[in-house]
């Protein structure tokens, strides 16, 4: 089994007999699972505060069965599928986008110390590989197949301007985005995420500081990748009614709804991962090993509140505008703060 | 009837690709139709004529078939004509059924669509799109992202209100009219009541004017509050649409407090205003007076200064001057392209001319010149209330003209003249000497005016409104030609049409 | 497994890309279908460079895919540009190339 | 469990490749090659080659298939008429793939290659296809092959941009973009900035401000007009 | 409004298209209108707009019913010139609701005339697309005339039509 998974990915720090490893990805998606509702509620409590107005108060206490009352009525509701439409791709490309941003979930590293449970020790991630970067990556790029799909297959005219707006966004601020982990990489000398938090640790310093750039270019093509504002131009309500989901309902649009947020908190996630330090906490070099997740959780919530505040404020881009910015800005950008970092990192003059 | 009836056959397709088979079925519609026409003319009076169909629906979408002038022979359905109607329905309602089918829109897109470009795409915006402001239809032909015609297809929302304002007594016809520019009630009732009291010859009291004002000024801050929200949501930006609406809210209340509504609250008379302001009103204005300009200036840091809102609006939907009064533009728009026009300052009404106050201009004509042009007026707005209030003469708040206005409520019970001049006026309504008079006052959105013509009884002959939302809109095509769809989404919105107002 | 198996599924794909290369009108499809040949053959590299303990399959295996990019971003600039300028995108009824 | 995940795997990538072939519709063939790729991917990690494997995703699959996809959708290729063209050549291009098929078959079973009987040694090192240990070839042994790749790679990215260019902007002549220097401009700059933030019309002057319009020289829509459909005009 | 002295000159200057052009004119109160005959309402809004009256304001219709001509097409010109307007007026029967389009000149009218033709009936000649504009494709009649009643008009809806048939008998 461990041989099967994660010797193929590279070189693991433990093996966890099977039942361990069963027992993780269950509970990597019983968590993300569970966060989307909060999250969910959290930006419409959010943003209602924002905006001078109490937010969902209505659906439990302080509104806070409102995400689920929101699924729900959309797990009620008709399936609806145009005529015309291309069926099996119709039914197909809100799954694409769900499994795409779920499987990047175990990735996380919350804690690179084993907790011993019943005298075994596990890590608290879900997959801990040398090459963890990259295959966030790879999943990143297949979740542009559901938005493409989805607005391909629905054969209306507002999904397709929709999806070919996604797919150019996707693929152009993906390059800057890898471009712009380059510094952290070089760095740490490992593709691996948990590598990358240790470096920090050992460091003392998080990636933010000698990595402003980076940190910078990464947030924003990590908007730009997750089609928040003010790069949600895929969506673009105003423009293109609801881009490449126009003509999904139901269940199926519940599947793209939770897969935004999926993508959110493992932007936050992510974010955090790479920049803020992980789990260690400043000036605390001794926490105690079990708080480490929730240091990571509590330092995503910051991340996610940061990408919703911004969409209190900024408004929308226009599409050549996202375009020359991603190519003629960021991506740079990036190649310059890769250099730099390169002459940092070899040190010819020392 | 007979002359006419012969130009029947005019409209037969000009378009080479129309089949012969086409061809044949209208020569022989109008071929029954026009030996029904003639036998209807033969029963009916000579005013009365046919109540024939004003052409076949449209079957090339484009060929104007209903500009027949046959169309201009519908008279008074007496019972025969109307039976004859029934009849018509049926074979209309098949035909339509038929022609729906064979409906191409292709042929309605003008010039460009119809060359041999392949990479057009034809999206039909509307009337159900979230930034159409209402039930707008935009015909719109992408190459790309970017617009190369839009037509605008108005009339989803006609009320039929001109008809229905000609049926009502004068001053029963100001709810109606009232209603046409739900933005802008207050506007629509000044026009009206404008130019029935120009009609009238009535003098309002200067104390109605300066209530007048301070309620029209308040409405235009209204408006334009209600445009800033939409509009910046039309550009992404979510949250001022609640800042712009809390303001609203306030205005709203505002009005509540001195009229009993919120909207449509039919506070202007015709010879005043309905009641004097109720005490504490003046406070609470007050209160909302100083806090407007901090709001605006909240506004601004937000917007202003927000470099992806000026690269949204900046050189965006640009027309010239010239062009703009060609269309017959006015208002803001006018003035964001450098047109110094405002009725308030060029033909003073109610008293407006007692005010000190500019007129915000634009230099380019793009869509951040509106924008920054509404933001002036309504600072502008607040200034004019500003001075209304202070300076807000003692006196009555409606003519004393018995003839034009109730008398008040005490005198009913002492005055036998005053009783019998309510009875009048309540159960048949004012009667307004014979004439014609257009009164125009400058809206939210330019010039608004008000056709009156009465024919001395009293119930209004013809009302009718120039809206300005249904002119500006036809220089939209011009303004969006060019634009990426994201352009064309925020030209509309900084045209502010008002699809009430648009249809009536 | 086998690395004979690896080669097997690498020659049935590779031969099957061929196929559709000569039977296929649509450059872009004609474009696809060089992938397949493209990517058999990587398999074979790969499973060799598995085979033999080295990690030289692998950078051969890499820069086989960037010469497939590079060939993509080509090709399909050729078609859109054919597409553009109304040339009938069917390799067929291509006569202006026979000069 | 290496076995099962084999056989999934490579029969998906020899039916996907099969339907790249042969489905008649552009994009599926183009989608069913997404496919065989992933399955590809997939084989690649069971060769212990994780690189490799995850560079085959981000690129293939999220960069070049997205690209086919694209210019798919873009050119709306129709369902391409199979049956057309000569069948002799069908035949013979059918025929050209068995052969293949044959060629490849007699060679590799009857190659007496011994390799191909095992699979190689059974626990590989740890390093083997990690990204470092290939970066470290690619900078040493091969650095002339790749220093080859990245120029192509220039040359491809030009070449396209000037194969698929046309007029820019949203009109002949125009271009809009965010320019970097533009982002450090003053708020409000090349705008009317000076004419809405100083509000100072003459005021009531307006006769001093206005001339008269002429009227327009030439309407703007006579024909065109946005408003009027020209039904009539064509 | 032109003190009677200009609105005199301004007549006199329309007059001088042509031989009985205008009809008749109105200068009361707030109004001063030159009533024309349709024929010559192009040149005549023409020479207006040499005089500074740039800007046709609105445009719009009104039935006169019973009296004949029955229909009266009003032009409000604006002028920024001299900050007042004047109001051109022709009347055209109901045998013969034909009037001369200004579309062509003056882009402003195409929808204000689209929408008299749309109440009223009145053709706009030379009108680059003479078609209804607020009202259905295929109504019949043309509502805003005196004679139209209000009320009592069956409205075809397809749902209505294909479910009941003849359901407004």
């Amino acid at each position: 089994m461990t041989a099967l998974v994660a010797a193929p990915l590279g070189a693991v720090n433990y093996a966890e007999p099977w039942w361990a490893q069963l027992i993780k990805a269950f509970l990597i998606f019983a968590i993300g699972f569970s966060l989307v509702p909060l999250v969910l509620l959290y930006e419409r409590k959010l943003l209602g505060r924002f905006q001078n107005r109490p937010g969902p108060n209505r659906v439990g206490v302080y509104g806070s069965m409102q995400p689920l009352a929101d699924i729900g009525k959309l797990l009620f509701k008709e399936q609806f599928k145009p005529r015309g439409a291309i069926g099996w791709l119709f039914v197909a490309a809100p799954i694409i986008s769900m499994v795409a941003a779920l499987a990047t979930m175990p990735l996380i590293p919350f804690s690179n110390r084993p907790q011993d449970i019943f005298g075994t020790p596990v890590g608290l991630y879900g997959l801990d590989s040398e090459i963890g970067l990259l295959i966030f990556f790879a999943f990143s790029a297949i979740g542009s197949y559901g938005i493409l799909l989805g607005g391909w297959s629905s054969v209306s005219k507002y999904s397709f301007l929709g999806a070919m707006r996604g797919a150019a966004q996707l693929i152009s601020y993906e390059a800057a985005q890898g471009l712009a982990l380059l510094g952290v990489v070089m760095t740490t000398g490992s593709l691996s995420l948990s590598a990358i938090v240790d470096q920090q640790g050992d460091q003392h310093v998080w990636f933010l500081v000698p990595q402003i750039v980076g940190a910078f270019i990464f947030f924003v093509a990590t908007l730009a990748e997750i089609n928040r504002t003010p790069f949600d131009l895929l969506e673009a309500d105003s423009e293109l009614v609801g881009g490449f989901m126009t003509e999904y309902g139901g269940g199926r649009f519940a599947l793209y709804y939770v897969a935004e947020y999926v993508h959110l908190i493992v932007a936050g996630a992510m974010f955090s991962t790479l920049f803020l330090g992980g789990w260690h906490i400043p000036f605390w070099q001794g926490a105690p090993g079990f708080i480490d997740p929730f240091v990571v959780l509590a330092k995503t919530l910051v991340v996610v509140s940061v990408i919703i505040w911004i969409r209190a404020t900024l408004p929308r881009l226009r599409y050549d505008q996202l375009m020359s910015f991603g190519w003629k800005i960021l991506l740079p950008l990036a190649t310059l703060n890769a250099l730099v970092t390169a002459l940092f990192v070899v040190a010819p003059w020392s | 009837m007979s002359s006419d009836d012969d130009k029947r056959d005019g409209p037969v397709p000009e378009d080479g690709s129309a089949a012969s088979a086409d061809r044949e079925h209208d020569s022989d519609a109008s071929t029954t139709e026009r030996e029904r026409g003639a036998r209807v003319a033969d029963e009916t009076s000579a005013t009365t004529p046919s109540a024939s169909t004003p052409g076949q629906p449209d079957e090339g979408g484009g060929r104007s078939t209903s500009a027949d002038p046959e169309g201009a022979s519908t008279g008074a359905p007496t019972a025969t004509a109307l039976k004859e109607r029934e009849e018509d329905w049926e074979t209309i309602a098949k035909r339509y059924r038929a022609d729906e089918a064979t409906i191409d829109f292709s042929s309605q897109l003008g010039a460009v669509a119809t060359q041999d470009e392949t990479e057009l795409l034809t999206i039909n915006m509307g009337p159900h799109h979230p930034a159409t402001h209402g039930v707008l239809r935009l015909l719109t032909t992408l190459e790309g992202e970017v617009i190369r015609d839009v037509k605008p297809i108005i009339g989803y929302l006609h009320t039929g209100i001109e008809k229905t304002a000609e049926d009502k007594a004068y001053w029963k016809a100001i709810p109606v009219v009232e209603r046409m520019d739900y933005l802008a009630y207050y506007f629509n009732a000044m026009a009206y009541c404008g130019a029935v009291e120009d009609l009238l010859g009535v003098e309002v009291p200067k104390r109605a004017q300066y209530l007048r004002v301070i309620h029209l000024e308040l409405n235009r801050i209204m408006s334009h509050l209600v445009w800033l929200g939409t509009t910046m949501l039309d550009l992404g930006a979510i949250s001022i649409l609640w800042y712009a609406f809390r303001e609203r809210e306030t205005v709203l209340d505002l009005f509540e407090y001195s009229s009993g509504q919120r909207m449509h609250t039919r506070y202007f008379q015709i010879g005043g205003v309905a009641d004097d302001i109720p005490a504490g009103w003046a406070d609470k204005l007050q209160r909302f007076l100083d806090e407007m300009p901090t709001r605006l200036d909240q506004y601004e840091a937000m917007l202003s200064k927000n470099e992806i809102i000026l690269q949204r609006l900046k050189d965006v939907g640009v027309l010239d001057a010239e062009s703009l009064q060609a269309w017959g533009v006015s208002g803001p728009l006018l003035r964001a392209a450098g047109v110094p026009w405002d009725l308030r300052k060029a033909q003073p009404y109610s008293s407006y001319d007692d005010f000190d106050f500019k007129i915000p201009v634009g230099t380019v004509g793009d869509n951040y010149d509106r924008y920054a042009v509404r933001i002036a007026e309504m600072r502008e707005s607040v200034k004019i209330i500003q001075q209304a209030l202070d300076g807000l003469p003692e006196g009555p708040v409606i003519t004393g003209d018995r003839k034009v206005a109730l008398p008040p409520r005490h005198e009913l019970a002492t005055s036998m003249e005053a009783l019998i001049h309510h009875f009048k006026l309540v159960t048949e309504g004012m009667r307004v000497p014979e004439g014609e008079s257009y009164y125009p006052i400058e809206g939210p959105r330019g010039e608004l005016g008000c056709f009156v013509r009465s024919d001395g009884s009293s119930k209004p002959a013809r009302v009718h409104m120039r809206d300005p939302s249904f002119v500006n809109l036809q220089a939209f095509g011009d303004m969006a030609r060019g634009e990426y769809i994201a352009d064309m989404i925020a030209t509309l919105a900084c045209l502010d049409p008002l699809l009430g107002g648009i249809d009536r | 497994m086998s690395t004979g198996w690896y080669l097997a599924v690498s020659a049935i794909v590779f031969a099957i890309g061929a196929a559709g290369v000569a039977t296929r009108r649509n450059p872009l499809l004609i474009l696809v279908c060089l992938e397949l040949m493209l990517n058999a053959g990587n398999l074979a590299i790969v499973a060799f460079a598995r085979q033999h303990g080295t990690t030289e399959g692998h950078v051969f295996a890499l820069v086989v895919m960037v010469v497939a990019a590079a060939e993509v971003v080509v090709g399909l600039g050729i078609v859109v540009a054919m597409y553009r300028n109304r040339v009938p995108v069917d390799v067929d009824e291509l006569r202006e190339l026979h000069g | 469990m290496d076995e099962i995940l084999f056989f999934v795997a490579g029969i998906a990538a020899v039916v996907a490749a099969a339907g790249t072939v042969f489905l008649r519709n552009p994009f599926y063939a183009v989608l069913s090659l997404v496919v065989h790729l992933l399955s590809l991917s997939l084989l690649f990690l069971l060769l212990y080659a994780p690189f490799v494997a995850v560079v085959q995703v981000m690129v293939y699959v999220g960069a070049v298939m997205v690209l086919y996809v694209f210019v798919n959708a873009y050119v709306g290729g129709g369902t391409e008429p199979q049956g057309g063209g000569a069948p002799t050549l069908r035949a013979f291009s059918y025929a050209i793939g068995l052969t293949l098929i044959a060629t490849i078959g007699i060679a590799i079973l009857g190659s007496g290659l011994q390799v191909i009987d095992g699979s190689g040694p059974e626990n590989v090192r740890a390093s083997f296809g990690s990204p470092s240990e290939i970066g470290e070839l690619l900078l040493t042994k091969f650095l002339l092959p790749f220093e080859a790749a990245s120029f192509l790679l220039l040359v491809a990215a030009i070449g396209a941009v000037v194969l698929a260019r046309r007029r820019r902007g949203a009109l002949p002549g125009e271009e809009r973009m965010v320019a970097a220097l533009d982002l450090l401009a003053p708020t409000g700059t090349g705008s009317m900035r000076e004419g809405v933030g100083a509000i100072n019309p003459t005021p009531g002057g307006f006769s001093s401000r206005i001339t008269p319009s002429q009227g327009p020289s030439s309407p703007p829509g006579e024909h065109d007009g946005g408003g009027d459909d020209d039904g009539d005009a064509r | 409004m032109p003190d009677l002295a200009a609105f005199e000159r301004l007549v006199g200057i329309v007059g001088a298209v042509g031989d009985d052009a205008v009809v008749t004119t109105h200068h009361r109160g707030r109004r001063a209108e030159i009533q024309v005959r349709p024929d010559v309402i192009g040149e005549t809004l023409e020479r207006l707009r040499s005089q500074g009256y740039t800007h046709l304001m609105s445009l719009h219709a009104l039935d006169y019913y019973p009296d004949e001509p029955r229909f009266g097409v009003l032009y409000e010109l604006l002028s920024y010139e001299h900050q007042d307007r004047v109001a051109v007026k022709v009347r055209v029967p109901l045998s013969a609701p034909r009037v001369p389009s200004v579309t062509p000149k003056w882009p402003t009218a195409s929808f204000q005339e689209r929408e008299a033709f749309d109440m009223f009936g009145i053709v706009f000649e030379g009108h680059p697309d003479m078609r209804r504009i607020l009202l259905p494709e295929d109504y019949l009649g043309h509502p805003q005339r005196r004679d139209f009643p209000i009320g009592g008009e069956p409205i075809l809806f397809t749902g209505n039509e294909q479910r009941n048939p003849g359901w407004w008998k």
